[in-house]
């Protein structure tokens, strides 16, 4: 075929090629968070904490057994350890200068739905999801930046799977094989998520 | 969003160009695989965007961890006691995160059960009223407590030593501990006197069996006992004494579900068409001197067929204004009453003693007291003295009254002579108000000190004697406001916090001694209500002197309003007495007769509207000689042709953004004679303007046409079966196999029958649903956005109106027309059966709206205002705010059904039956709708969808709705 | 004969073609050659504007700089600034679209249904009738867009794949189908219209005396060179084209009847549209054509090419389409008392007596009543009255939508929820705008575009004469 | 001009200018009959029977045309029943997910749409017409003169005897040239 037939072609291939590929890039990159890693108020390391310490995720976000939302942890909280552990530290005395003078730490947020989801973090919890399927591995994260893009395709994708999630030693989800008893099975109602 | 700490490593990469951000808003998969096609494809756009990137958001936790109980994003519920009015009825409080959004009805009240009125629902966003005082006021400037306090106190020390009257006015007060409080606080003083003032008072009540029982009270009347009854023109569903507690009553007393087959019976006779008259079996028409007359005569008739001896002024009555018609009828219901001596009631609306005097002579005759009507347990709800306020006006205007202190209530608005009051009020020396807003009295006062709103504050109740309940704080004060007994409490020179008091009061007076204190506390504070078992007793002894001359009195009165026009003043169910006119949910809300919002008029009958040439909304001077004003014309079928029914409690010019100029004021034509407040201007003229004004009305057709939308049967037909039949049209056919529902299928059944057409559901609904308020403007532009609808439609000639009321929401259709048009998907149906509006997804083409059959969707034509940062702390969370140009309409309260299904799963169970209660259904003092699931074939809905009166709307159009209706019944034929 | 002739070479010419049809009239007068046609229609190209042309511009100009002011006021502030309510949901934007689609039609009617049947004397007018089309299209797809509360997501009504999971579209939504009709039906008369438009640019660049348009005819003209080979490929494809539009058309506005026809509205839900609507489409199609067609010969200086004789023949359609039309209106009333179901009896009522029926009589006299009047030769063959005529029909189909969708959704089954609509001035300042678009637009084709199809014109110009 | 490109250089060719499309007719189908080969002729319209009288083969693209709405159409209905019964069901207004009689107005419209663009799409491409073609157009052939040109293939042709036919069916004008470019 000819040389300008053959351009045609590729231009044709690549293009096409490209909107598959990057479907995802193609009609996402609006608003996406992805990576979004502010810096925090107080050094809180997690890698510290729920890595080397190996703190469970519940100890501070209590809430997220019983709640729709995590919570954040009161520096009250923070204190049960830290009135013993590393006094000295100068992010641990910011922490203790906000009990004394009663301000309230105010955390920069790095997970933020918009205000039409409603996410509930009990019904996950107990549903045996990880907390690293979503927010990734976090006990590997000096400071937290958001792992997943939060897409609702994100959601569904695992709403619809209906399967038992396990996480990889990288801390990547990973679906089983077969699929779970009835206790696991979610839902791709609309208004599951959206009321 | 200020990017530099967000951003910095890049910046440090290279200097400027958006690129940078470019590389953020990329998703980092994207990122390597991103090719040079796609680069120059997004950079321009990216650099507009980067501009709107989300904006950072805060989180801030607590500094120490709250309470145990307390989850942040869980709901709390706190049983207390409504402050709307005085009726004090229980209520739940739901606190979420700190706030409280909602209040919800307690069903472990003895006396209101699950049942709130729309006035309480209304209650949570009078809290968030960014109109509220936020600080003492020393006249116009604002104080401190201290200021004021020491101020206070040294002025009323001035009046100790030299003695002087002081006053402490305020609306009926149930609490006992602050009638301890005020009473303590008047000790102080050589001539204290507590006077209590209602608005719309029901004096006569009191006073009218202070002469024939020897008891100044008012009974409590037993709704749900009673067989048959006998109402003159008392709202006793609507306003009058406690509507919520009588709505209970009375629909349990005609409960037809559950294959039970009797209901009582209700005649009613009235001038103008209230809320009970619509709902009556038996509704006679009369003037107001027919009205007088029918009692009489009623008492004649009933005193002769039941032996009773009765006064010569009775027994030798003869009516001179009832035509045989009425005659006939009061004969009837003479003959019913007899029948059913001891289970009947005859109530009466008048503020007149001599007419409660000789409704309290029929009770008697007919042996009612002690069955139906109790004077050992009175009601405490409206202990309004209509004497002593004219007295306080006379002292305050003879300059003898030194201190005033005023709480809840606003007389230089509603007090008939208001001009008067605000002329003795300037001649008090110390004038404090204890309102939270600066109304039109606290407008002149020297002090306001305002009090804390009930959500905000400790209190107690007792509405009926020996039932009492507590309401606690579910909320620190928003502004610096302090509970109105603690004000007293520091000028009485005590420390004590009410809490303390209250607790006090209660283990003094209330429990038992011998009582744990703490654990009966606890307990009533849980269920927010404690009762005291009375031991049976005698009902006082009956005493006839008086009702000869109450006879002749009335007949004289009869005379007088025999043939004129007179201006009848009555409450609206939403706007009552005024007190709640800043509140944009209560103005919203249409009256369930007329269906008009935001404004009051001067109803006319038919008859009379065509002899003045009027329309609806034309604008007509009412005047009664003494006063005059100007309000559009309503034509209300129904009402009697003598009769120019005005709603008071309009025409606030200080009550805030929301509530000023809307209206006009119609308190002027109150009168103080005979020792009450007469609502009843006789004498009273009315002329066409000229002008005309659009109401803005929710329905604007008001007759079914002969169309099936409403089934209606007689009691007898309802006996002898015929309600089952007709159409089982749902389960008809279809062309191709239906979608199985899963775990759950909810639907809803609406008792007809039931549904007193309260309105309650509605704003119980506007609060739980964020529903927004459009304002007047756009509800003429019939535009509301209710998500429930109460239809209301006429039957009848003028002469026998009969009304319907039928709640329509949207009823989740199976087949929904509305789902199949929509391009985009917003709108399709759950496995629930659930019919989904996805407000993110929608792109507000309106053709779903346009063909759903029964028109239950709301479009946002504009961006609804939420610009209140307080005002919109009573939004509730789990519900999405919704944005301009989006369709949205009722969703079964969907958010509640994943709440407990959330909560049901993680407590790994099945869901019960009626834990999940749409907020329609939570509050509604008939229980007029049930709510469950269906494919549980045990769920009370499902039983109900095989009651025999079940039938569904439009079922032609085979939608399958998931709400069906239980047909009304009437209990025409006499008993 | 003797005939006053302009290039002397022509003589022979004009004598081997005597005028022989004693049937026939030719579909061309004034003996025109093929130097003559493209003379007359290429000269129109570079002579100036007339004063007409200039005021109908700027009149209509103005009309569409205050439909866009309107527009954004719309957009910016909300649908609440139109009179709809909770009950009329629709009302004059999805009138206006209907309309528009509606006057579309008759431009494909000619230019591909008289094409198939053969009809010769379409030649003349199809050209502007095309661009009439396209344009209407514009103009009707402008609605559906704006009548969205939230008009800049209107792209989610086409199935793209996203990252919602995908997230596709609702197929069984008449608005989606209207979506792919309408665009397929621009496109291919876009395509249609242009592929007609090459040859006649390719004239147009051969005598344009200007530079400037000469360059823009050139490029537009893809090197058309009149060869034989082209030709025949060309009028393979126009054919087809043609083949193709012909169900199109009808399937076009079939579908915008759906959007009623498959509701459950009472007076919207029935079989009856799709054909009533085609029909009412032609009919007006045909109004708006005539309408333009004698401004044009007025404006242009056209009479020539379009005759009275074309006129004529349109009259006939726009009489036959007309009664069509009528027998819909009676057919609607027959049914809505034949079916027995008293909420389509009590439209039919509430259409005829109740408050809207000033609309309904309006759009009965001009769509049953006027049209019947080209019966007569002599109204068929008056230039003035077809004019007002023509105009009245339009008037009468703008209302026939206004009818069908008001006074159906603003009484339906719950007389709780009736409502009344009235327009605001927004909502009328936006339809004015359509047309100040269409006229705008259509004035500038006539200056831009060979208004009359020389290449087809040519091919009959012998027509009766041999 | 392909054709020319295809050709060697020193190819030439002749092109009568005729006023009358019968004339063009004549001369064309009386030019084959003698033998010569017609290149292509030159019309400001569609003159009827020229196909034949220079001897054309019909255009297969009604054929393109008919593939290509088979393609559409296999596309339209194979996008909405993917997406609204495989990809995503979802239960709208109760009808089936498949619910295929409403699928046929997108099929339809999808069909012809494929069809109309891919007939024109090669037309466009089969002839050679784009926005910046540069090619020779014959003095006068898009308003009135009517052109056959013929291909001087060997040696043996002869250009008297051409010039002779021209003359006899009324040619204006005779040019003569290597490719026209």
């Amino acid at each position: 075929m000819s040389l300008r037939t053959a351009r045609i072609v590729s231009l044709v291939v690549t293009v096409v090629g490209a909107i598959v590929l990057l479907q995802n890039a193609t009609f996402s990159w609006l608003g996406n968070q992805q990576g979004y890693e502010p810096v925090q108020p107080i050094a809180f390391s997690h890698k510290i904490h729920a890595g080397d310490n190996q703190i469970s995720c519940l100890y501070c976000h209590s809430a997220a057994e019983k709640s729709r939302v995590a919570g954040i942890p009161a520096a009250s909280v923070c204190m049960n350890c830290h009135s013993q552990i590393r006094k000295d530290s100068p992010e641990v005395q910011k922490i203790a200068a906000a009990l004394s003078d009663n301000k309230p730490i105010q955390w920069v947020r790095v997970h933020d739905l918009p205000d039409h989801v409603a996410f509930n973090h009990s019904r996950h919890v107990s549903a045996g999801i990880k907390c690293q399927q979503c927010h990734g591995p976090v006990e590997t994260m000096e400071r937290v930046a958001q792992f997943d893009s939060l897409f609702m395709g994100t959601c569904v994708s695992c709403h619809r799977t209906h399967r038992e999630v396990t996480l990889d030693k990288t801390g990547k989800p990973v679906i089983a094989k077969e699929a779970t008893p009835k206790r696991l099975m979610a839902s791709t109602d609309c208004s599951v998520c959206h009321h | 969003m200020n990017g530099e700490k967000l951003w910095k490593i890049f910046q440090q990469q290279d200097a400027d160009r958006d690129s940078v951000d470019l590389v953020n808003i990329e998703p980092r998969a994207a990122m390597s695989r991103r090719t040079f096609i796609e680069l120059i494809g997004f950079s321009a756009a990216a650099a507009a965007l980067a501009g709107c990137r989300a904006p950072e958001q805060k989180i801030i936790p607590f500094i120490t961890q709250p309470m145990a109980e307390f989850t942040p994003g869980v709901g709390l519920f706190y049983a207390s006691t409504c402050g709307g009015c005085s009726a004090s009825c229980g209520a739940l409080v739901k606190v979420r995160d700190g706030r409280p959004i909602k209040l919800e009805g307690n069903d472990l009240h003895p006396l209101t059960g699950g049942g709130l009125c729309a006035v309480a629902h209304a209650m949570v966003f009078e809290l968030y009223d960014s109109d509220r005082l936020r600080q003492p006021m020393r006249g116009s400037q604002a104080a401190t407590w201290d200021e004021v306090d020491a101020e206070i106190k040294k002025q009323l020390d001035g009046i100790k030593q030299n003695g002087g009257k002081v006053r402490v006015l305020t609306s009926t007060i149930t609490s006992p501990t602050t009638l301890a409080v005020i009473e303590k606080f008047l000790t102080q003083f050589t001539d204290g006197k507590h006077i209590t003032y209602d608005a719309v008072s029901t004096a006569a009540i009191r006073k009218a069996h202070l002469k024939t029982h020897g008891r100044e009270a008012i009974p409590s009347y037993k709704f749900d006992a009673a067989k048959l009854i006998v109402s003159f023109g008392a709202d006793f569903l609507g306003t009058w004494i406690a509507p919520v507690e009588f709505t209970r009553g009375y629909s349990q007393a005609r409960n037809l579900r559950d294959g039970r087959h009797e209901m009582s019976r209700h005649i009613q006779f009235e001038s103008r068409l209230t809320l009970a008259g619509s709902n009556a079996d038996r509704r006679v028409k009369v003037s107001p001197a027919e009205e007088i007359e029918s009692l009489l005569l009623l008492a004649k008739l009933v005193a002769a067929k039941t032996g009773q001896q009765a006064p010569a002024e009775i027994a030798s009555f003869n009516p001179t204004n009832l035509n045989p018609r009425l005659q006939q009828v009061v004969e009837q219901t003479a003959n019913e009453l007899v029948k059913l001596k001891g289970a009947s009631l005859v109530v009466s609306g008048a503020n007149d003693t001599d007419a409660q005097v000789v409704v309290n002579f029929i009770n008697n005759a007919l042996g009612n007291y002690g069955a139906t009507v109790d004077l050992n347990a009175p009601s405490a709800q409206k202990q309004g003295d209509d004497e002593a306020m004219a007295e306080l006006v006379r002292e305050m205007n003879a300059g003898e009254v030194k201190a005033l202190i005023i709480s809840g209530v606003n007389p230089a608005y509603d007090h008939f002579a208001r001009n008067e009051f605000t002329s003795g009020f300037a001649k008090v020396p110390l004038k404090i108000s204890l309102n939270p807003t600066r109304d039109e009295t606290s407008a002149n006062a020297d002090f306001i000190c305002p009090q804390s709103h009930f959500l905000e504050s400790w209190n107690d109740a007792e509405p009926r004697r020996g039932t009492f309940s507590l309401s606690q704080p579910t909320i620190a004060p928003l502004f610096q406001t302090r509970a109105y007994q603690e004000s007293l409490l520091r000028w009485s020179g005590d420390e004590r916090n009410f809490y303390n008091v209250l607790r006090e009061h209660w283990k003094e007076n209330i429990f038992a001694k011998d009582a744990n204190f703490d654990e009966l506390w606890d307990k009533s504070l849980e269920s927010g209500a404690y009762t005291i078992e009375r031991t049976a007793a005698a009902q006082p002894a009956f005493a006839s002197s008086d009702v000869g001359n109450a006879a002749t009195r009335l007949k004289t009165r009869a005379m007088t309003l025999a043939g004129k026009l007179t201006v009848a003043l009555y409450e609206k169910i939403l706007m009552r007495d005024g007190a709640h006119a800043n509140n944009p949910w209560l103005q919203e809300l249409p009256d369930p007769i007329t269906k008009i919002t935001w404004d009051n008029y001067a109803s006319v009958s038919p008859a009379l509207a065509e002899k003045l040439q009027l329309e609806e909304g034309s604008v007509v001077r009412v005047s009664n000689g003494a006063t005059t004003i100007e309000l559009p014309a309503h034509i209300q079928t129904g009402q009697h042709d003598d009769v120019i029914a005005i709603a008071v409690g309009y025409g606030r010019t200080h009550a805030g953004k929301a509530g000023n100029n809307i209206g006009a004021n119609a308190y002027p034509f109150v009168s103080f004679d005979n020792g009450t407040f007469q609502y009843l201007a006789n004498g009273a003229s009315i002329e066409k303007t000229g002008a005309k004004i659009e109401f803005a009305s929710t329905q604007r057709h008001h007759t079914l046409d002969g169309r099936p939308i409403i089934k209606e049967f007689t009691l007898a037909e309802f006996i002898s079966g015929h309600a089952g039949e007709g159409e089982r049209e749902r389960q008809s056919q279809s062309i191709w196999k239906d979608h199985a529902y899963g775990e759950h299928k909810w639907g809803m059944v609406v008792d007809l029958n039931a549904c007193t057409g309260c309105s309650a559901c509605i704003l119980s609904c506007q609060a739980e649903n964020n529903v927004p308020v459009v304002g007047r403007e756009e509800v003429r532009r019939q535009r509301e956005m209710h998500w429930i609808r109460l239809d209301r439609y006429f039957e009848g000639d003028g002469e026998t109106t009969k009304v319907v009321y039928q709640p329509v929401m949207c009823a989740q259709c199976d087949n929904a027309s509305c789902e199949s048009v929509c391009p985009v998907l917003a709108t399709v149906h759950s496995s629930e059966g659930l019919n989904m509006q996805v407000y993110n997804r929608c792109v507000g083409t309106r053709y779903c709206a346009n063909n759903c059959a029964y028109k239950v969707r709301r479009f946002n034509w504009f961006d609804y205002p939420h610009d209140d940062e307080i005002a919109n702390l009573a939004l509730n969370p789990d519900v999405t705010v919704r944005t301009r140009g989006v369709m949205e309409k009722c969703t079964f309260c969907v958010q509640r059904i994943e709440e407990k299904k959330i909560l049901a799963r993680n407590e790994g169970r099945a869901i019960r039956d009626g834990e999940i209660q749409t907020a329609c259904q939570q509050s509604c003092p008939a229980q007029a709708i049930t709510f469950g699931d269906l494919v549980d074939q045990e769920s009370r809905a499902n039983h109900l969808k095989h009651d025999e009166r079940d039938y569904i709307l439009l079922p032609e159009l085979n939608l399958r709705p998931a709400i069906s209706y239980l047909a009304k019944v009437r209990n025409t034929e006499e008993a | 004969m003797a005939v006053a002739v302009k290039h002397t070479e022509d003589l022979a010419h004009e004598a081997t073609h005597p005028v022989v049809s004693p049937l026939r009239k030719p579909l061309i007068e004034g003996h025109k050659t093929y130097g003559d046609v493209t003379t007359d229609i290429c000269n129109l190209l570079d002579r100036r504007a007339g004063a007409g042309w200039w005021i109908a511009f700027s009149v209509s100009f103005v009309l569409m700089v205050a439909g866009i002011i309107a527009t954004a006021h719309t957009v910016s502030t909300g649908i609440g600034t139109w009179g709809l309510n909770k009950t009329v949901g629709w009302a004059f934007d999805i009138t206006n679209f209907v309309f528009w689609i509606g006057i579309g039609h008759a431009g494909t009617f000619i230019s591909a249904i008289l094409f198939l049947f053969n009809q010769k004397w379409r030649t003349s007018v199809n050209r502007s009738a095309e661009a009439m089309t396209i344009i209407a299209v514009m103009c009707a797809g402008i609605f559906p867009v704006i009548h969205m509360g939230r008009p800049w997501l209107f792209y989610w009504i086409l199935p793209y794949p996203n990252n919602r999971g995908s997230l596709w579209v609702n197929f069984r939504s008449p608005l989606v189908w209207d979506f792919f009709a309408i665009s397929t039906y621009f496109t291919i008369s876009l395509v249609f219209w242009y592929l007609g438009l090459v040859p006649d640019l390719a004239t147009a660049r051969d005598r344009t005396i200007s530079k400037l348009r000469r360059g823009f005819y050139k490029v537009l003209s893809l090197g058309w060179n009149g060869s034989n080979r082209t030709w025949s490929r060309y009028e393979t494809v126009y054919l087809v084209l043609a083949a193709l539009a012909t169900p199109l058309v009808l399937s076009v506005h079939s579908i915008v009847s759906f959007d009623f026809a498959t509701s459950l509205i009472p007076g919207w839900h029935s079989t009856i549209f799709p054909p009533y609507f085609v029909a009412g489409a032609v009919f007006s199609g045909f109004a708006m054509v005539m309408t333009l067609m004698i401004l044009v010969r007025k404006l242009m200086r056209l009479e020539d090419y379009i005759t009275v004789q074309h006129l004529e023949n349109m009259c006939k359609v726009t009489l036959l389409t007309g009664s069509i039309v009528s027998l819909a209106y009676l057919t609607e009333v027959f049914i809505g008392f034949y079916s027995g179901n008293p909420n389509e009896m009590f439209v039919i009522v509430n259409r005829v007596l109740g408050p809207y029926s000033w609309a309904y009589w309006t759009m009965v006299t001009c769509n049953a009543i006027v049209p019947q009047l080209f019966w007569f030769k002599r109204v068929r063959t008056s230039v003035p009255l077809i004019f007002v005529l023509s105009i009245l029909v339009n008037v009468g189909m703008w209302f026939e939508r206004f009818v069908i969708i008001v006074t159906s959704l603003h009484r339906d089954f719950l007389p709780s929820s009736w409502a009344m609509y009235m327009p605001t001035i927004t909502e009328i300042t936006i339809m004015l705008g359509s047309f100040g678009l269409f006229f705008t637009l259509f004035l500038l084709f006539l200056r831009i575009f060979p208004v009359i199809s020389m290449n087809e014109v040519k091919g009959v110009l012998h027509y009766a004469r041999r | 001009m392909h054709a020319v490109r295809r050709e060697s250089i020193n190819t030439r060719y002749t092109a009568a200018f005729f006023k009358r499309e019968e004339d063009l007719l004549a001369a064309a189908v009386e030019a084959r009959e003698a033998g010569f080969e017609i290149h292509d002729a030159y019309t400001p319209f569609p003159v009827h029977g020229l196909d034949q009288a220079v001897g054309l083969r019909r255009s297969r693209l009604t054929w393109i045309a008919f593939i290509a709405g088979s393609i559409g159409l296999a596309f339209g209905l194979g996008l909405q029943v993917y997406t609204s019964v495989y990809d995503w069901p979802l239960n709208v207004g109760g009808k089936p997910f498949n619910s295929f009689p409403l699928f046929i107005p997108v099929t339809f419209e999808l069909m012809v749409l494929f069809s109309g663009l891919i007939a024109i799409g090669v037309l466009l491409i089969r002839n050679r017409l784009w926005l910046f073609s540069k090619r020779l157009v014959f003095d006068r052939v898009t308003d009135d003169r009517f052109v056959l040109v013929l291909r001087q293939s060997d040696a043996s042709f002869d250009v008297r005897r051409a010039m002779k036919l021209f003359a006899k069916h009324g040619a204006i004008k005779v040019i003569e040239g290597d490719e026209f470019v």
